[in-house]
Formats: C-alpha cells, sequence, structure tokens
C-alpha cells in the first residue's frame, strides 16, 4: 500500500566553518602551542582570574586587563564518565566511549576549564582530587585547546 | 508615533575578515560605543537583545558568545531576549519589551561573521528540505528567479540594475565603514562575472564580518539625555508565502503590507513627499528598485527609472542608501540594524562625509529575513 | 499603549517519540489548529506569529520564515526566537510583550522540535563553544550529574529523593494525553534504571520528543471579549548568564535564584509555597526537583525531600508541581518552555482536563536552558 | 608590540551531522506517485479552492486540514528562471552551469521550482510551455530529482 508509505529523506549535513578565536582566545593558543603555558585573565574589579581568557568580565562587564600564567595543574571539580553513544558533531561519527569530560580548576584561576581525563576507574575520580595536564610534544602542538591532551590524576 | 527613541549606537566597520576579533570581541566594542554614545552605564540598561543566527554562528544558542559581552550578565544579570532574524527585527523586540512597561531602556545587538561559514550552505538551509534542498538551491540562485521575474513583468534590463550598483558603491567611498567601496561605470558592471543570469558579480553584496547595537529608552528617560534623540515613529512587519512558487517573485505585497502599517502608526500620507531619506535592505542590486516601489515611493517598474534619472543618488531629492547600503556591506543581520544606524544617524546630522545636503527630519530605514525577502520589517525615524 | 494581557488558548499535539506521519510544518500546524480551537478563533483573528526551536535539532536555517504554511504567518508580523531550551519560555516571554506593547491584540505563539530528525546529543554539543568546549563536551548530563553529584555531597540527599520526584511526575503524566510517557513507575524502578551518569539514570531524566506547542495571548480588551477566564500575565524575569560551561557555579542555580527575586519582590510574594497553587517547573531530571525549588524559595537548602516525600509537590498537595508530568514524561525541546505556559495557563483557566489542581489562583510557569539560564512566567486567575 | 605582529588562531572545524526528515504523510503520497507512476499531485483547499504544488497537509493561507488531493499535468507555464554559474562542489547536484525555473503546472495555482533542461539559455523566455521529464523509472528513488527537469514542450528548445 504506497498510501501508507511514509518516506524520510536522510541528508549528511557538513557545514565547514573557521571560527576565530579572537584576540584573547588567539593569546591563550599561542602560549599553549609554543611555550606549554595555560594562560587566563583578572578582572582588574572583582580580581576573578578567568580561563579562557576573554575580552569582558560578565558581571563587572570591564576588561580583564591583567593577563596571568595559571598552573598546569589544579582539583577536579567534578566529571562525568560518559558511556552513552552519540554523534560528534564535528566528525558526524560516533565519539568513542567511554572517556571522562571534567571540569578543572586549575591552581590561581576562579572559574573551570572543561577538558578531558585520562581515567575512567570511578575509584580514581572523585570531586577534589588533583589532577595535572599533560600536553602534546613539541611539534604536535596546533593551537587549540587539544593541545592539552588531557589531564592525568596525581597521586 | 511612539514612546521610544534610539539614544545611542555604534557598529564596527565591515570587513571581509575580521580574523583578530571573535563574536564577543565585536559585540563588547558596538556595546561599549552605542552606551558612550548614549552617555548611559550598563548599570542604567535594565534589558537587553542579542541578534545572531545559529547557522551563521556554526553554534545552536548563538547568543550564549556575547552574553557576557553585552552586559546582560552584568550585576548579578539583567532581563534579555535573542532574536534570530534581521537586527530591526530585534530593534523591534527590543521597543516592544519598552513600550509594554516593563523596561526603560534596551540595547540590541547584533553580529555576524560571514567570513566563517559557508554562505551557499547556510542559505540552502533555509528552504524547504522535501522538494528545494536537494536542488541544491541557495540565496543567490533564487534571487536570480526573482530578478528575472521582475525584469519580464516591467520590462526591465539588466542596466536598470547595475545603475543600483554604480549609485550604492559609489556612495560608499563617502562611508569608511563600507567594504566594498568604487566608482563603476556601467560597463564594468554588465562585464562582470556571470554569477546566476541575470545577476553579475557587481549586483550581488559581498559577504561581511561586523556587529552593530543600538540603545533604546523609552520617552522619560530619553528626553533626559544630552543627546538628541532619535523617535522610532513607525515599525510594521510582515511575511509573505515561503515556497518561491507560491509567490509572483516580482511583487512584495508583504512589505507592501509593513511600510503602509508603518506610515499609518507614523502619520505619514505621502511617503514621497515627507520621507526625506531611505536606507533599504539591497542584497542585490535589483532589490532597491522594487522594495522602493513596494514602499510606495513611485509605481511599479518605475523604481528603476528613477534611479537611472538620479531621484535617488546622494543629491537627489530622495537619496536611497547614501551610505552604500547592503551591497556595499553585507555582515548578514547586522545589515538591517546598520540601514537603522545610518538613517539615525542622517537625522542627528552626524553622518560625516556621507550626510546628505538639506535637513533630514524623517528617514526610512528596512531589513529582510528569508529567501528574496520573504519577510519585512519596515522602521520609521524622525526628530 | 501599554496593556495586560491574558492567555486565551492553548494548544498542543499528542508528543511522541517519532511523528514521522507529519513533517515539522505539518507538527506546528497541529498545535496552531489546537490552539485556535481551543480559543474559539480562526487565523483571520491573529494579528502577530512568533515562532522558535533550535535550529540544528533538525538542520533547517530562518524557521519563522520556512515554517509559513503551518503557523499561518502567511501575510502576518512574523518573529524568530531561539534561546536553547529556554526557546518555549522566550517565546511565551515574548508572546506577552508583543500584546503588552499594544501593537498588537491577538499574538499566536509557537515552540516546536522533532528531536527525532537528528542525534540529539550531538546536536546539543553544538552549542558549546566551538573552539574551548566543543571537544569535551559531551550533552547535557554530564553538567548536569556535577550539579547533582554536588548537592548530594553538600546535604546528604539520597538517589531515591530523587526517584521520588521521577515518580511523582510520571504519575501526573498518567493523567495527560498529550504526554509521551504516561505509564507510572515505582523508586524501585527508578534505582534500577540504567545509570548514564553517576548519579543520574535513565527514569531520572527527560526522554527525547517530537511535539509542538502554541499558545494565544490578547490584550485586556481582545482578551475579555473572546475568553471567560483568560490566565493573566503577571510578571515575566529571565537571567541569561554565562558565556562557557566552565563559568557555571554547578553548586547553586544562580540565574534561577535572581530571577526569582525578582519576581517574588515585584509581585510582592512572601511565601511562595503559600501563596502560589501550582508550578510547572522545566525539569529536565529529576534532581531539579529538590534542588531547584529551594532555589525558589520554598524551603530550605537540603530539604527539599522532605516536601517530595510528604506528599507537598503532588496532585492534591499544597503546592502541585507538574500535573502535567513536565519534562520527565515529554521533552520537544523548543516547545518544552511554552508547554510549562500553555499547562499552567490551563490549569489558571481551569480547563485541565484530568489534571487539574483545585482553586488555581497564582501558576507559575519556568523555563530552562543554555549555560544554566532561568526564565519564569508568573499567571493568574485575576489581572495584576 | 604591534597588532600585526600578533598571530590569529583560526579553527577549522565544522558542524557535521546525519540527519533523517520525515516527509510526512502528504509528502510521502506525493513522493511515491512521482517515484511508481511519474504523477505529480497537488492539493486543493476546500474553503479557498487553491490549488498547491507541492502538496500541503493544511492550506498555507486558510490553515484548515481539509483539502484534496488533484493530479495535475506534467506541463505548465515557466514563469522564471536563471542559469548558475558559480560553482559550489559541497552543494550544488549539478556540474554548473546548470538551470532552474519555476513552472506552474496547468491547473494549479503555484509554481514548482525545478531544474531545466534541453534548452539553451538564451532561448528561455517566460511564458513558455514546459513539460516534466521524469527519470527512468528504475532510476526513482522517492525524491523530488525523480523528476529530473522541465523542458520546452515538445522536446528540446535547442
Amino acid at each position: 500500500m504506497e498510501k501508507d508509505e511514509l518516506i524520510h529523506l536522510h541528508a549528511d549535513v557538513d557545514l565547514p566553518y573557521r571560527w576565530a578565536a579572537g584576540r584573547y582566545g588567539s593569546m591563550m593558543l599561542r602560549a599553549l602551542r609554543d611555550r606549554k603555558v595555560i594562560l587566563g585573565n583578572r578582572c582588574p574589579q572583582c580580581n576573578k582570574v578567568y580561563v579562557p581568557p576573554r575580552v569582558v568580565c560578565g558581571p563587572c562587564f570591564i576588561q580583564p586587563s591583567e593577563v596571568v600564567e595559571l598552573s598546569p595543574a589544579g582539583i577536579l571539580v567534578g566529571y562525568s564518565v560518559v558511556n552513552y553513544h552519540f554523534i560528534d558533531p564535528e566528525t558526524g561519527q560516533k565519539r568513542p566511549v567511554p572517556y571522562t569530560y571534567a571540569y578543572i580548576k586549575l591552581d590561581g584561576c576562579d572559574n573551570y576549564l572543561s577538558h578531558l581525563v585520562d581515567e575512567t576507574d570511578p575509584n580514581r575520580l572523585y570531586p577534589g582530587v588533583r589532577v595535572e595536564a599533560v600536553f602534546r610534544p613539541d611539534g604536535d602542538r596546533v593551537g587549540r585547546l587539544q593541545d592539552i591532551l588531557h589531564f592525568r590524576v596525581v597521586d | 508615533m511612539t514612546d521610544v527613541a534610539i539614544v545611542g549606537m555604534a557598529q564596527t566597520p565591515y570587513r571581509r575578515r575580521r580574523d583578530d576579533a571573535n563574536f564577543a570581541e565585536l559585540i563588547y566594542e558596538v556595546s561599549c560605543g552605542a552606551l558612550q554614545d548614549a552617555g548611559l552605564e550598563v548599570g542604567d540598561i535594565d534589558n537587553f537583545i542579542t541578534v545572531s543566527n545559529d547557522f551563521w554562528d556554526g553554534r545552536t544558542i548563538s547568543s550564549m558568545a556575547v552574553q557576557d559581552a553585552c552586559g546582560s550578565s552584568f550585576d548579578g544579570g539583567r532581563n534579555v531576549s535573542t532574536v534570530e532574524g534581521d537586527g530591526t527585527f530585534g530593534l523591534l523586540y527590543g521597543m516592544m519589551r519598552i513600550l509594554s512597561g516593563a523596561y526603560r531602556t534596551t540595547l540590541v545587538v547584533v553580529h555576524c561573521k560571514g567570513s566563517e561559514g559557508n554562505m551557499r550552505l547556510i542559505t540552502n538551509g533555509m528552504f524547504d528540505y522535501i522538494y528545494t534542498r536537494p536542488l541544491g538551491i541557495e540565496a543567490t540562485g533564487a534571487a536570480a528567479l526573482q530578478a528575472r521575474r521582475y525584469m519580464d513583468k516591467y520590462k526591465l534590463t539588466e542596466e536598470d540594475f547595475a545603475h543600483v550598483s554604480i549609485k550604492n558603491r559609489g556612495n560608499a567611498l563617502r562611508n569608511p565603514n563600507a567594504q566594498l567601496a568604487a566608482s563603476l561605470s556601467l560597463d564594468e558592471v554588465m562585464a562582470s562575472t556571470p554569477i546566476a543570469s541575470p545577476l553579475k558579480l557587481h549586483d550581488i553584496s559581498p559577504i561581511s564580518d561586523g556587529a552593530a547595537a543600538v540603545v533604546l529608552a523609552h520617552r522619560n528617560v530619553a528626553n533626559k539625555l544630552g543627546r538628541k534623540p532619535v523617535w522610532v515613529k513607525g515599525i510594521a512587519h510582515c511575511s509573505e508565502a515561503h515556497f518561491l512558487g507560491d509567490r509572483d517573485l516580482a511583487e512584495a505585497p508583504a512589505l507592501r503590507d509593513a511600510a503602509f502599517r508603518a506610515y499609518q502608526m507614523a502619520g505619514i500620507e505621502d511617503p514621497f513627499a515627507e520621507i526625506d531619506l531611505v536606507e533599504l535592505y539591497d542584497a542585490y542590486s535589483y532589490m532597491e528598485p522594487l522594495w522602493f516601489e513596494e514602499m510606495g515611493f513611485c509605481s511599479k517598474g518605475e523604481g528603476a527609472e528613477l534611479t537611472r534619472l538620479g531621484a535617488t543618488a546622494f543629491d537627489g531629492p530622495l537619496p536611497v542608501n547614501p551610505s552604500g547600503g547592503v551591497l556595499s556591506a553585507h555582515a548578514v543581520m547586522v545589515a538591517g540594524l546598520a540601514r537603522v544606524i545610518e538613517a539615525a544617524l542622517q537625522i542627528r546630522g552626524e553622518a560625516g562625509e556621507r550626510q546628505v545636503e538639506g535637513p533630514v527630519e524623517l528617514a526610512l530605514a528596512h531589513g529582510i529575513n528569508g529567501p528574496c525577502g520573504q519577510s519585512h520589517c519596515v522602521v520609521i525615524l524622525g526628530e | 499603549m501599554a496593556q495586560r494581557v491574558g492567555i486565551i488558548g492553548f494548544g498542543q499535539t499528542y508528543h511522541r517519540s517519532h511523528r514521522d506521519d507529519v513533517n515539522g510544518v505539518e507538527l506546528i500546524n497541529e498545535a496552531v489548529r489546537a490552539a485556535l480551537e481551543d480559543a474559539g478563533l480562526s487565523i483571520d483573528d491573529i494579528d502577530a506569529v512568533v515562532i522558535g526551536n533550535m535550529d540544528h535539532f533538525e538542520a533547517v536555517n530562518y524557521v519563522d520564515t520556512w515554517s509559513v504554511d503551518g503557523s499561518g504567518a502567511w501575510m502576518k508580523p512574523l518573529i524568530k526566537l531561539t534561546t536553547g531550551g529556554t526557546t518555549g519560555s522566550t517565546l511565551g516571554i515574548a508572546g506577552y510583550h508583543h500584546a503588552a506593547s499594544g501593537l498588537f491584540d491577538v499574538v499566536l505563539v509557537i515552540g516546536w522540535e522533532k528531536n527525532s530528525e537528528s542525534d540529539t546529543t550531538g546536536a546539543i554539543i553544538t552549542c558549546s563553544d566551538p573552539i574551548f568546549d566543543r571537544f569535551s563536551f559531551s550533552g547535557a548530563l554530564p553538567g548536569l550529574a556535577v550539579e547533582a553529584s554536588a548537592y548530594i555531597k553538600r546535604y546528604g540527599i539520597k538517589e531515591e529523593d530523587a526517584a521520588r520526584v521521577a515518580v511523582r511526575d510520571r504519575a501526573h503524566g498518567a493523567n495527560n494525553p498529550y504526554a509521551q510517557l504516561q505509564t507510572p513507575v515505582t523508586v524501585e524502578e527508578v534505582m534500577l534504571s540504567p545509570m548514564l551518569s553517576w548519579p543520574i539514570k535513565l527514569l531520572d531524566i527527560c526522554p527525547r520528543s517530537d511535539g509542538a506547542a502554541a499558545v494565544i495571548f490578547a490584550g485586556e480588551r481582545k482578551a475579555r471579549q473572546l475568553c471567560s477566564q483568560p490566565a493573566w500575565v503577571h510578571y515575566t524575569a529571565v537571567r541569561h548568564s554565562h558565556a562557557y560551561f566552565g563559568d557555571v557555579d554547578y553548586t547553586r542555580l544562580h540565574t534561577l535564584e535572581a530571577a526569582v527575586q525578582e519576581l517574588y519582590q515585584n509581585v510582592g510574594i512572601k511565601e511562595p509555597l503559600k501563596e502560589l497553587d501550582v508550578v510547572e517547573l522545566y525539569q529536565p531530571y529529576s534532581f531539579a526537583g529538590l534542588k531547584w525549588i529551594e532555589a525558589m524559595g520554598l524551603c530550605k537548602p537540603g530539604e527539599s525531600p522532605r516536601l517530595v516525600w510528604d506528599g507537598v509537590t503532588d496532585m492534591g498537595g499544597e503546592l502541585p508541581f507538574n500535573p502535567s508530568g513536565g519534562v520527565i514524561c515529554t521533552n520537544c525541546i523548543g516547545a518544552t518552555g511554552l508547554l510549562r505556559i500553555g499547562e499552567a495557563a490551563l490549569q489558571v483557566m481551569d480547563r485541565a482536563v484530568g489534571r487539574q489542581v483545585p482553586d488555581v489562583n497564582l501558576a507559575l510557569a519556568t523555563g530552562f536552558g543554555g549555560a544554566y539560564w532561568s526564565d519564569l512566567m508568573l499567571l493568574g486567575r485575576r489581572p495584576w | 608590540m604591534s597588532r600585526s605582529a600578533e598571530e590569529n588562531i583560526i579553527y577549522d572545524g565544522r558542524i557535521r551531522m546525519p540527519y533523517k526528515w520525515a516527509a510526512g504523510k502528504t509528502s510521502s503520497f506525493f513522493l511515491t506517485q512521482l517515484r511508481d507512476h511519474a504523477k505529480i499531485w497537488g492539493t486543493r483547499c476546500s474553503l479557498c479552492q487553491m490549488i498547491f504544488v507541492p502538496p500541503r497537509k493544511n492550506c498555507p493561507r486558510c490553515v484548515t486540514a481539509d483539502t484534496t488531493w488533484v493530479e495535475l499535468p506534467p506541463r505548465g507555464i515557466l514563469q522564471t528562471y536563471t542559469e548558475i554559474h558559480f560553482s559550489e562542489p559541497l552543494l550544488q547536484p549539478l556540474e554548473p552551469p546548470y538551470m532552474y525555473g519555476v513552472v506552474k503546472l496547468e491547473g494549479a495555482d503555484t509554481g514548482l521550482t525545478h531544474f531545466l533542461g534541453e534548452v539553451e539559455p538564451e532561448k528561455l523566455r517566460s511564458g513558455m510551455r514546459m513539460e516534466a521529464v521524469f527519470k527512468k523509472k528504475e532510476d526513482r528513488c522517492g525524491l523530488i530529482t525523480d523528476l529530473l527537469y522541465f523542458r520546452p514542450e515538445g522536446g528540446s528548445g535547442s
């Protein structure tokens, strides 16, 4: 019964973008690539230090003019061992699981950096555990936040 | 006549690529600029409207990138909303929120970086996915169908449209914010690369990066500020059918309707006689006469003739796009708010080198959404 | 020019995981026709249309102009708004301002989503910053899991407490013929459902849905003329802060706290538990039904489990939550916030068939989305 | 330090996702009729009597869902056209240059946008009579492109 047949249209939508990191983002990504250093910036009014560094402190509406080098280490604030399947919108393919998605509070910083932790054993992961950045080796860093390969738990 | 005025404004220069700035940086620049222009602090603003598009930005909830930068996170946060569409629609919604009595001041911001996405794929995405998208049609192909229909119905020529490009790119020579400015000859336009017949390279607006911001205030606030307010005297919007084949593309009944209602609100009876200046959305050269006619400035099919005779020239009786228009800079969505800002600058007498001669007491600004100007917003500004 | 505004009609689709029998435009039209019928109006009575969804769930750009055939906005004023999960509440608030401004008398507001047409988590991931967040971001769950685990740690909350919230909403959903999930569940079933991201289990979270909602707002004169008992809009408040997910304080929902404070202060609500009669909370997962009602000032931090176990938020309780079954039973994302407003309006209008709370004077609808953003709309039986 | 010395970092990425759009009952009937019988159907609104192609489940103007099917002949009048010269390999199903047109089928109140073929672009005129050319039956798969293009009635216009 063709009247009852329901048609679906399948499309592999593929939209290329070339997003600019901007002034502060470029500053951070250059430092990461060239010097293995994580940069933040400090609001002159509330003294909060932000990562990634940005053009404005939202609550104060002021440029956080002072650029600061952050420690590559900090504490795990929250995490999730991702076990469910989903499409990675960057590739159109399933993102490999499991992996650990984490919010990390770098020493000297007031907000969190979203990144990965190379640990999926829940017994070794808990809020407050110390972690540190593992950088890609010299020559492999290209100016992306993924130049930090992941964070690792420091025993 | 409404109780809302534009009391501050700012725009970035429009350029092909702004690799030095991300969305937040563009918005912070124009937010600070508009506040400064208004003589206000961010704390004086109780309502924010951001305008952006998730396809152009490559980001669902594209407004997230600019919440901090527009000031809506200030001091524990303020009321805010987001319009996805042309900047004129953002202005309209910002106004509504003042007229409703809920807020006194509104900062409207809009950004777009055409350099970051693929215009053809992004505009293909606005067509229906069953019957039209599989054909690969996008904004310019659709516009070409409209241009051809308009030419055939009203016996117009490609030369008629070329004169619009010559005028607007020429006007852009006086506008430091414009991206494309040139003294073009008729031959140059006619000989430019064919893109989608009858449209050639010089008939088509560029792809631009940029941002703009406007501060709106209720009468009670506006009258207390040092700046001369530019009043929103009338405003209206309207959409017509989606499928290109449902429309007579040589007509724009939605624009006719919006213009009529905006004139009614502003108390305008004879637009050609009463309005001193027009900034309209000329994404393609043919759009200027088509929109101009539907705005009631002349009869159908006469718009191109008026341009050729110089009636819409910089020094003509009714200058149209003295800024150079969208043909000279086209940051999508920003472009409509840029029309508003350009018209408001002319009313203030602060348009610099591009200030037209004679007083500008009443001006029309215009924005569009969707393929071939499916949806329109008409804004009447005045002293 | 400014005028008071009431809701005079509400329509929704029968929400399902897949609505393959209709395309997006047709789905929208179902809700539009239902709302017009509910209000006893024809499309000619509508002065303006407001619509929204989330673009990358269906990969449709300029949804406003694309959907004109379904929305009825042909030759009408039309605008699109989108703010992520808060889209529906953003739309409702826009409908209010359209009418309240005096520019329009009767305004049709439409929220919709067909979540079956893409990978929901994949599409949600595109809401994160493409350079700094997107490669690691994993959808809505991890942030909520961090929020829930911080909350558990701080107040000694039990997973069963959250399960009880899910049990409540699923029980309520059984009363709502439009809900996607209409079968009740038990605390044991929630506890035994698959762990997705500790402490969140499958039955703690919302499904993904295909559906649409349409709400009709009218200025005071028209509202009185067209409707015997409109749901009057008393107040709206919105907080959309934060640009990156690492900026969010997962221990507190600051946006809800700030919006609620603004609303209570301006409306003069001092004891919300007593003064509000029903709440439609945009509650994407069960733990929000604990922590967020504390943010709303209904009880002290850490005390919400007692309220929930005592049945205070059940049908028949002092302040019923989500008589519709809420987001845990239906989540067509761009419609979800508007469903909260529509369902709250039905309660005020005394027209929530099968799920009516008696004597509703004040109903609160909320929205949640973006980077932990909050929207509110308070509706009342009498104009404010 | 001068701004020009500061390298701007660009992130080359994409949004790439599979989508599965439901055509819905109404368009599924249209597409299966096109596929199986090379027939084009429209819908008539019972209120305003307008005949829409492509078909609509509800009348876009009256909003009513009270519509009926109408079979339309595979020929009509060319309303407008364009020849595409620009190239966008990520998008275009055909190698440019190629043509689009809007054809109002006999009896319909709206036009159908599609490709044009078997004609030199300079021979195209608005108002020309056009006819549909379908893919071979074995190649048709239930998409709008089962209709290959419209050509001038009576065969090649070149």
